[in-house]
């Protein structure tokens, strides 16, 4: 147990990822279903500079995959905030269930 | 939080031995940083989840955040750790709470998914975590015990006007295109 | 002439109704009412009519070796695989075909000319539409398809050619489809016919699975060399109902002859079909397509065992004598035909099982002729009639359309087998009668000697055969009692055309092959059940009374409705084809059908098998059958003209009376012995309701079992989740109301156009997946050493 | 430019076209696009129509020799590579021409978008299209099990919003249902996926890590080395090691023989497609909710992808799956021929009694590849492609008269014929079509499945019964389809109907190919099909045979 190896952090990157699952599974506010994405990106991240530490030859790919994960995660989150902020001008809410106009 | 903080200072600043800054592999000091990290980060995520109103998991998203970039701390992954605080807490977080702010007529409006979906969803997650963790614990990694070396900021920014010129580039240009875009979204109608 | 040109001749015969069909179709309309149907006439059957003659009078002018060298070569192309086995389309060239060719052609264009002048006085507007050039399309489409079938000479392309006549069938019957009654009967038969092709399907396969070919000839040979070999089909030990395989595929391949012939238990089709137009019902229902089963039976003789045969017999028996029964109490004049017709039909099918080849084909040719003339008549009578089809409300008509009456009287003449049994009273060597007077007569002989004289032939037959030398060269000690087999016809052959042909005697060896295992199959007929040939002698009296009192009614005595018998009267354009079949029904008895169906029964059936009476292939035992038979069967339209003539002379008044007396008998056969009261029941209702359970089930349970898993998974899901959520035993409470008030929309619940549920979803289907592969996939830890590997290595 | 590539993505290129022209060309460019595509596809036949010694055989030269290949590395890593491999031989081309055709015949049939109840979001809906058919070609064209799997995937999504969002009152329900059923099918064919990669790679493992490929030949004519497991299919199919390895009675997969139980993976994933019974419910109410157009493509490409499945992978890739459940297979036919046939008499819903009608003719699909003759996969194949065209036909005929009527109940409808005629008569070779009627596409497939059925009863003394309930189906056939026709075309004209416009001049150029495809197919059946797919199915089918033999 004090020997803390790869399995270790990837068990803390499944909790992130199965919390992150369930935000988005269970919110039904637009904000809150962006924080659970963000949860799940950082899932990924840490999966990725584990397997970096963990592996031999002291490579970095899985940092820089990281580095690009984050500034993708920071465009996401501004184009999401700005639909969020769309989706409230015009139907006065960000209940992802009453935008549904594509249903017909 | 304060000891979050605390030893996160420790691991990163007072840095024992090598270039890296992380506590040494395999040491007794590793094992509990670990765990007290990891737990924040347990601990922040339910609360993320958990949290019913949107104020209140901003809250939680910034400690499991910073949680994260810890943990990044003792991977030995300085920089990325940094970026973690500078870009996700400092950016995206306060990104987030302005959407918040935009969007909320008040911020402790509740939409609650039904029970049946809070259920399943809850099934779903547990079932899929173990099934994660039955898979990991049956994973056979190779030199899974030996962590490498860190690697230093310079290589990583040679790295990427070198090898990861193409992407890093792209990355740029995607993040211009997203300002205009986000701007155009969020532009007010005439 | 040069190679193959018989079969360019025949093929454009058939192809130009096709072309004038397309015509029809697309500038049907513009050529309106009395071109489109001139177009019909002229392309549709005048061109293969002509053609037909010329063929004709170039066969005829063939000898008989230059005959068999043509059928041996006639063209075959290959039109698909079936599987390896290729399937040929080509034309089937014998004297047989020929005679068809032009018997069909013939009549069909009388009843086209006939149609012209019947349309003329009828509505063929439905709301302001027209539908007068779709008549002639679908006459010209019958003919196409009916002169293909004649032609085929594979069973593959008989079969697309029957079905397409079964269309054409049912397009006809409907063509007043906007009357709930035709569009019904139009259904009925179609379908009636499909149950029949079931069958013929089903022999198809056989022949197809254990003959290796769907070429009638090749069939046939194949069929024989597996029968005296003893294997193929004839190596299965299987059996159905006592049957053999081989039988069984005979008796499939009468099925389809029952359907389209209208055989008991399947006839119940052709009454309703007289819901179309008479000209149909002349040509399809009387002279040609209803004639195909017979025509089927006739190209399929050489695939039939000895008991398949014996059920041939048996149907075509009982056919025979219950529909002419029916016919006694019919009152509608086109009923009263269309059962007479099935009675008729019923005669040929059981000469066909009696082995009465060539005289089943002789009544078929003769009977197309008047049939066709007395429906045409009864067309005349119901359209001067003013749409009047009901016998009790005419009467007397004969001073209103003479040329009907008299052509009508011929065809019951020649339906009721008139003719002079008295020796010496001939006209060229033959005894002076109509059509039926010598099919019928064959007929009966075959059957008497095959039901009273078979044991004795068929031993002596043995007899000889023990003596080993066969019958080919030696003459038989008793030539009175001789059987007639393929050898010694072939012999005969040989003896009277020496100097045939290389190519003859090529196709003879290949025949006799064939023939003497044919032979072989012939010895194992067995004795016909006597009550067969009393029932056929007993109808043979039953025909001339219901033939004369439907004449007798209609034509003759006291006008019975007066308004009917004022607006009575007859056009040229209609009496015109009445008056060429009455003609053609005498020189049909006469002259050109029967040499050359007796021809084709050389080669069509290997000879082998065919009971015939007159002619050279007659023997002795027959011909003396034959002779007295004569004057019971000669003697028959008398007794049964007298009764009927006695019995409606004076009106209706004794019928009724009779009626009374056979209340009983008489309920049965008006409703046609409630067959049609059964099958609704037990088939078309029996069928809907089977159906119906299976709509049930498939929405009430299969569609059950879908939801239902979906929605147990969520209940499950609901009652381990709630317990473990905080909120309790209220939860749990709140939880089921709430599922129970969703209960009926429960299925609906997944959909829900909500992003969450559908990343629920996609989770809960990745878990499953890894459960799975944790669970089963790498037992050993060897997949996920390679997993690992293969991400860290 | 690679001639099947161009293909495969042209329709999506359309589609993407179509999200940015404005909102009123929008059909146009997404029509210009499918027709592009027909066309592009039809150069495919200068293949087999010149240059080769046998015309019939230009297919068949053997399994292996594919026409059109093209073969890139895709994802490649270490001991593993997908492959963008596409090509064409019997089995597919026959199914791309039919796929190109449906999709500008159904594109056109969207022509009249505007008039829809739903018809918001134009572009969303050609852009889907489009994709669809995209989606649909890359399943006929790739040779890579991965490649499949992926374009199996990209052409579901598409349906799924096709009928969700366009659909009638209970899309919703329909939609995920279609969703739902075949997204099992698709974890089942995952797992197999999976399964047979790792088993082919253990193969070679055990045959000393390198092996000869089963048709692959390098410039100098030597086999080209097999080193690790392959999603390429023909590999899988044609490789004896892997073959061998695959049959063989040790190699185990859940307990089970290997074979038969990735045999019912795949399967279950195709028959769901199929759909034969019991995974048939789908279809119905799919069909009933689908818009006109996506009815057609469903009926007339989509369900043809099960049993081009079944050819492309299960039968020559596990024979003795093939063989260990032919009669269950058989069963499942015959079982589907008749209980469509009984439903679809039982409905009263005009939509659904086609629905149904599908059901059955499938079944005989199923039927004929389930015995393994030679007559038995000819006749299943040109069932595929005959009811690919009569299916589409009876959908569209349902079509114009729902456009008109705005209801499809049978019982309400009469007489018309005499309303319509030119339509009238495009219904009766439809129907006639779908009847079996000689003469027409129908018939050909019917007989063929029968006799191959019938044939096989050499091997299976089961095959007897089958065939003849099978060819009691036809009596089945005949009596709904009558009965419909009787109901809703014959009879007298019914007041309600009586002003309804005959079928339009784009009805009408809808319906005419289709009409003519249906006699072209029913009266020659060799140089229309047949001479294409016989080839390929003929080896396909000896391929199968060895197997079976050699391991029995």
């Amino acid at each position: 147990m004090l020997s803390i190896g790869l399995t270790h952090y990837l068990v803390v990157a499944a909790v992130l990822l199965c919390t992150g699952l369930f935000t988005i599974m269970t919110k039904r506010n637009a904000i809150g279903i962006l924080i659970g994405v963000e949860l799940l990106l950082n899932a990924a991240n840490v999966n990725l500079v584990a397997f970096d530490r963990f592996r031999e030859g002291g490579l970095f790919d899985g940092q820089i995959m990281a580095l690009f994960i984050i500034v993708l995660a920071a465009a996401e989150a501004a184009i999401a905030v700005g639909i969020c902020i769309n989706v409230y001008k015009n139907l006065a809410t960000v209940d992802v269930d009453s935008a549904r106009q594509l249903q017909g | 939080m304060s000891l979050l903080v605390l030893l996160t200072a420790s691991s990163a600043f007072g840095a024992p031995s090598d270039a890296t800054g992380a506590a040494a592999p395999g040491s007794v000091l590793e094992a509990v940083l670990f765990y007290i990290v990891a737990g924040g980060v347990v601990v922040s995520a339910l609360g993320v989840c958990i949290a019913q109103n949107i104020v209140r998991m901003a809250v939680w998203l910034f400690t499991a955040l910073a949680s994260v970039a810890v943990m990044y701390f003792l991977l030995a992954a300085n920089f990325i750790g940094a970026i973690q605080l500078i870009v996700y807490a400092g950016g995206t977080l306060i990104l987030l709470v302005f959407g918040v702010m935009l969007t909320s007529k008040s911020p402790w409006i509740r939409f609650e998914a039904p029970k049946l979906e809070l259920v399943a969803a809850t099934v779903v997650c547990v079932g899929l975590f173990l099934s994660l963790c039955t898979l990991l614990g049956r994973a056979a990694w190779e030199s899974v015990d030996e962590a490498t070396a860190g690697t230093s900021i310079a290589t990583i920014g040679r790295a990427l006007i070198t090898e990861y010129l193409v992407p890093f580039e792209m990355a740029g240009v995607v993040l211009m295109i997203v300002m205009v875009g986000a701007a155009h979204m969020a532009r007010q109608e005439k | 002439m040069g190679q193959y040109t018989y079969e360019i001749l025949l093929a454009c015969g058939v192809l130009s109704p096709l072309v004038s069909f397309w015509l029809l179709v697309f500038a049907g309309p513009k050529l309106g009412k009395p071109a489109a149907g001139w177009v019909a006439v002229v392309l549709g059957m005048g061109v293969p009519l002509v053609l037909a003659t010329i063929v004709l009078i170039g066969w005829l002018g063939e000898t008989e070796g230059g005959r068999a060298a043509l059928t041996a070569g006639a063209y075959r192309g290959t039109w698909a695989y079936i599987g390896t086995i290729p399937v040929t389309v080509g034309v089937k060239l014998d004297s047989l075909t020929v005679a068809m060719f032009f018997m069909v052609t013939l009549i069909a264009f009388l009843i086209f000319v006939f149609s012209i002048g019947y349309m003329k006085g009828h509505s063929d507007e439905v709301a302001g539409k027209s539908k007068y050039h779709r008549f002639f399309a679908y006459l010209s489409l019958f003919g196409f398809s009916m002169l293909g079938l004649v032609l085929s000479s594979s069973l593959l392309f008989l079969f697309i050619f029957w079905e397409l006549v079964g269309l054409c069938s049912y397009l006809l019957i409907g063509y007043y489809f906007d009357k709930g009654f035709a569009s019904a009967a139009a259904m009925k038969a179609f379908i009636t016919n499909r149950v029949g092709d079931f069958g013929f399907l089903i022999g198809l396969m056989l022949v197809f699975m254990h003959l290796g070919t769907l070429d009638l000839d090749e069939a046939a040979t194949v069929f024989a060399q597996q029968y005296a070999a003893g294997t193929g089909i004839f190596a299965s030990h299987f059996t159905l109902f006592g049957w053999s395989l081989a039988t069984i595929m005979g008796v499939g391949l009468f099925c389809g002859a029952m359907g389209k012939s209208a055989q008991f238990p399947l006839h119940v089709w052709l009454p309703d079909a007289m819901a179309g137009p008479t000209p149909v019902s002349a040509l399809i229902h009387a002279a040609t397509m209803v004639a195909a089963g017979v025509y089927l039976v006739a190209r399929v003789y050489r695939l039939m065992t000895p008991e398949a045969l014996a059920f041939v017999a048996l149907i075509g028996c009982l056919t025979l004598t219950l529909m002419a029964l029916i016919a006694i109490v019919q009152v509608d004049i086109k009923k009263c035909l269309a059962y007479s017709t099935l009675s008729q039909l019923g005669y040929m099918i059981f000469a066909m099982g009696c082995g009465a080849w060539i005289a089943a084909l002789f009544h078929l040719i003769t009977h197309a002729f008047f049939k066709a003339m007395l429906f045409l008549c009864s067309g005349q009578v119901i359209e001067g009639c003013h749409h009047e089809q009901d016998m009790r409300k005419m009467g007397g008509l004969m001073k209103k359309m003479p040329v009907t009456g008299i052509t009508f009287l011929v065809g019951v003449l020649a339906i009721a087998g008139t003719g002079i049994p008295i020796p010496g009273a001939e006209i060229a060597g033959r005894k002076i009668g109509l059509g039926g007077f010598f099919s019928k007569d064959e007929i009966l002989a075959v059957a008497y000697v095959r039901a009273f004289e078979w044991d004795d032939i068929s031993k002596h037959e043995e007899h000889g055969e023990a003596h080993g030398a066969g019958h080919t060269a030696a003459p038989e000690p008793e030539g009175s009692r001789a059987m007639l087999v393929a050898d010694r016809t072939q012999a005969e052959h040989h003896d009277e055309h020496q100097p045939a042909a290389a190519a003859h005697g090529a196709q003879s060896t290949h025949d006799s092959h064939g023939g003497a295992d044919r032979a072989a199959i012939f010895k194992d007929m067995k004795k016909l059940p006597s009550w067969m040939f009393y029932l056929a002698i007993f109808t043979a009296y039953v025909t001339p009374f219901y033939m004369m009192r439907c004449w007798w009614m209609t034509f003759m005595g006291k006008p019975r409705d007066q308004h009917v018998y004022d607006h009575a009267h007859e056009t040229p354009l209609m009496y015109v084809p009445l008056v060429v079949l009455a003609i053609g029904t005498f020189v049909s008895s006469y002259f050109l059908f029967r040499p050359l169906i007796e021809d084709a029964s050389h080669s069509a059936t290997s000879a082998a098998m065919v009971l015939a009476t007159d002619g050279e292939l007659g023997t002795e035992a027959i011909h003396a059958a034959h002779g007295w038979l004569r004057w019971y069967v000669g003697g028959a339209f008398l007794v049964g003209f007298i009764v009927a003539i006695a019995i409606y002379r004076n009106g209706l008044g004794l019928a009724e009376q009779l009626k009374k007396v056979f209340l009983p008998i008489h309920t049965i056969l008006w409703n046609k012995y409630y067959f049609d009261e059964v099958y609704d029941v037990v088939w078309v209702k029996g069928c809907v309701l089977v159906a119906h359970i299976a709509r049930f089930f498939d929405t009430y349970f299969i569609d059950l079992l879908v939801n239902l898993s979906a929605a147990v998974t969520e209940r499950i899901a609901a009652f381990s989740g709630l317990v473990i959520d905080n909120h309790g035993i209220d939860g749990i409470v709140n939880g089921i109301a709430k599922t129970s008030i969703d209960i009926g929309g429960v299925a609906r619940a997944p959909q829900t156009g909500r992003i969450r549920n559908y990343v629920l979803f996609a989770t809960a289907v990745a878990t499953v997946v890894v459960v799975c592969v944790l669970a089963f996939g790498m037992d050993s830890g060897s997949g996920a050493a390679t997993v690992a590997s293969s991400v860290a290595p | 430019m690679d001639l099947l590539t161009l293909i495969v993505f042209l329709p999506a290129l359309g589609g993407l076209l179509c999200l940015f022209v404005p909102r009123a060309q929008v059909r146009v460019v997404a029509v210009l696009a499918s027709l592009a595509t027909l066309l592009v596809s039809l150069l495919l036949f200068p293949t087999f129509l010149g240059g080769a010694e046998a015309a019939e055989s230009i297919f068949g030269t053997s399994y292996g020799k594919l026409q059109h290949v093209i073969r890139l590395p895709w994802i490649t890593g270490e001991g593993f590579e997908i492959e963008y491999f596409l090509g064409i031989d019997g089995l597919g081309f026959p199914l791309i021409i039919l796929t190109t055709l449906v999709s500008f015949l159904s594109c056109l049939a969207s022509w009249n978008f505007d008039t829809w109840k739903i018809n918001k979001g134009i572009r969303g809906y050609f852009f889907l299209f489009l994709l669809l058919e995209t989606g649909m070609l890359g399943v006929f064209v790739s040779l890579d099990f991965f490649l499949f799997y992926i374009f199996w995937e990209v052409m579901l999504l598409p349906m799924y919003f096709l009928i969700g969002v366009w659909g009638g009152p209970r899309k919703e329900y329909a939609a995920i249902k279609f969703f739902l059923f075949t997204l099992a099918g698709s974890v089942l064919m995952l797992v197999a996926l999976v399964a047979m990669y790792f088993y082919g790679g253990a193969a070679i493992e055990a045959a000393g890590g390198s092996v000869p490929s089963g048709y692959r030949v390098t410039d100098s004519g030597a086999p080209v080395a097999i080193t690790h497991g392959t999603f390429d299919l023909i590999e899988l199919a044609t490789n004896d090691v892997i073959q061998k390895y695959f049959s063989a009675k040790a190699t185990l997969f859940l307990g089970m023989r290997f074979a038969p139980i990735m045999f019912m993976f795949l399967f279950i994933g195709f028959a769901i497609k199929l759909p034969s019974v019991p995974f048939h419910t789908w279809l119905p109410d799919a069909h009933v909710e689908a818009p006109t157009p996506i009815s057609m493509i469903l009926a007339g490409v989509l369900l043809k992808m099960g049993g081009y499945g079944f050819l492309r992978l299960c039968y020559p890739i596990f024979p003795l799956g093939g063989e260990y459940w032919a009669f269950l297979l058989a069963t499942v036919g015959v079982v589907s021929i008749l209980y469509g046939a009984l439903c679809a008499m039982a409905q009263t819903d005009f939509k659904k009694l086609v629905a149904y009608s599908s059901v059955s003719h499938m079944g005989y699909v199923l039927l004929g590849i389930a015995v393994m003759t030679p007559a038995g996969f000819q006749g299943a194949m040109f069932q595929m492609i005959a009811h690919g065209i009569s299916s589409p036909m009876c959908f569209f005929l349902v079509g114009v008269i729902y456009d008109r009527a705005h209801h499809r109940e049978i019982n309400r409808f009469g007489g018309l014929w005499l309303t319509m005629p030119k339509y009238g008569t495009m219904a009766t070779i439809g129907f006639f079509a779908s009847l079996g009627l000689p003469g027409l596409c129908g018939f050909i497939g019917e007989v063929w499945v029968l006799l191959g059925t019938f044939d096989a009863g050499s091997k299976y003394t089961w095959a007897y019964p089958m065939a003849i309930l099978a060819a009691a189906g036809v009596i089945l056939t005949a009596g709904y389809i009558l009965w419909l026709i009787r109901r809703v075309y014959l009879g007298n004209e019914r007041e309600e109907y009586r002003g309804f416009p005959d079928a339009s001049g784009r009805e009408i150029f809808i319906l005419v190919p289709m009409a003519i495809l249906c006699i072209a197919l029913g009266v020659l059946p060799m140089q229309t099909v047949f001479n294409f797919t016989n080839g390929t199915l003929d080896l396909l089918l000896a391929g199968v045979t060895d197997t079976i033999n050699a391991m029995i």
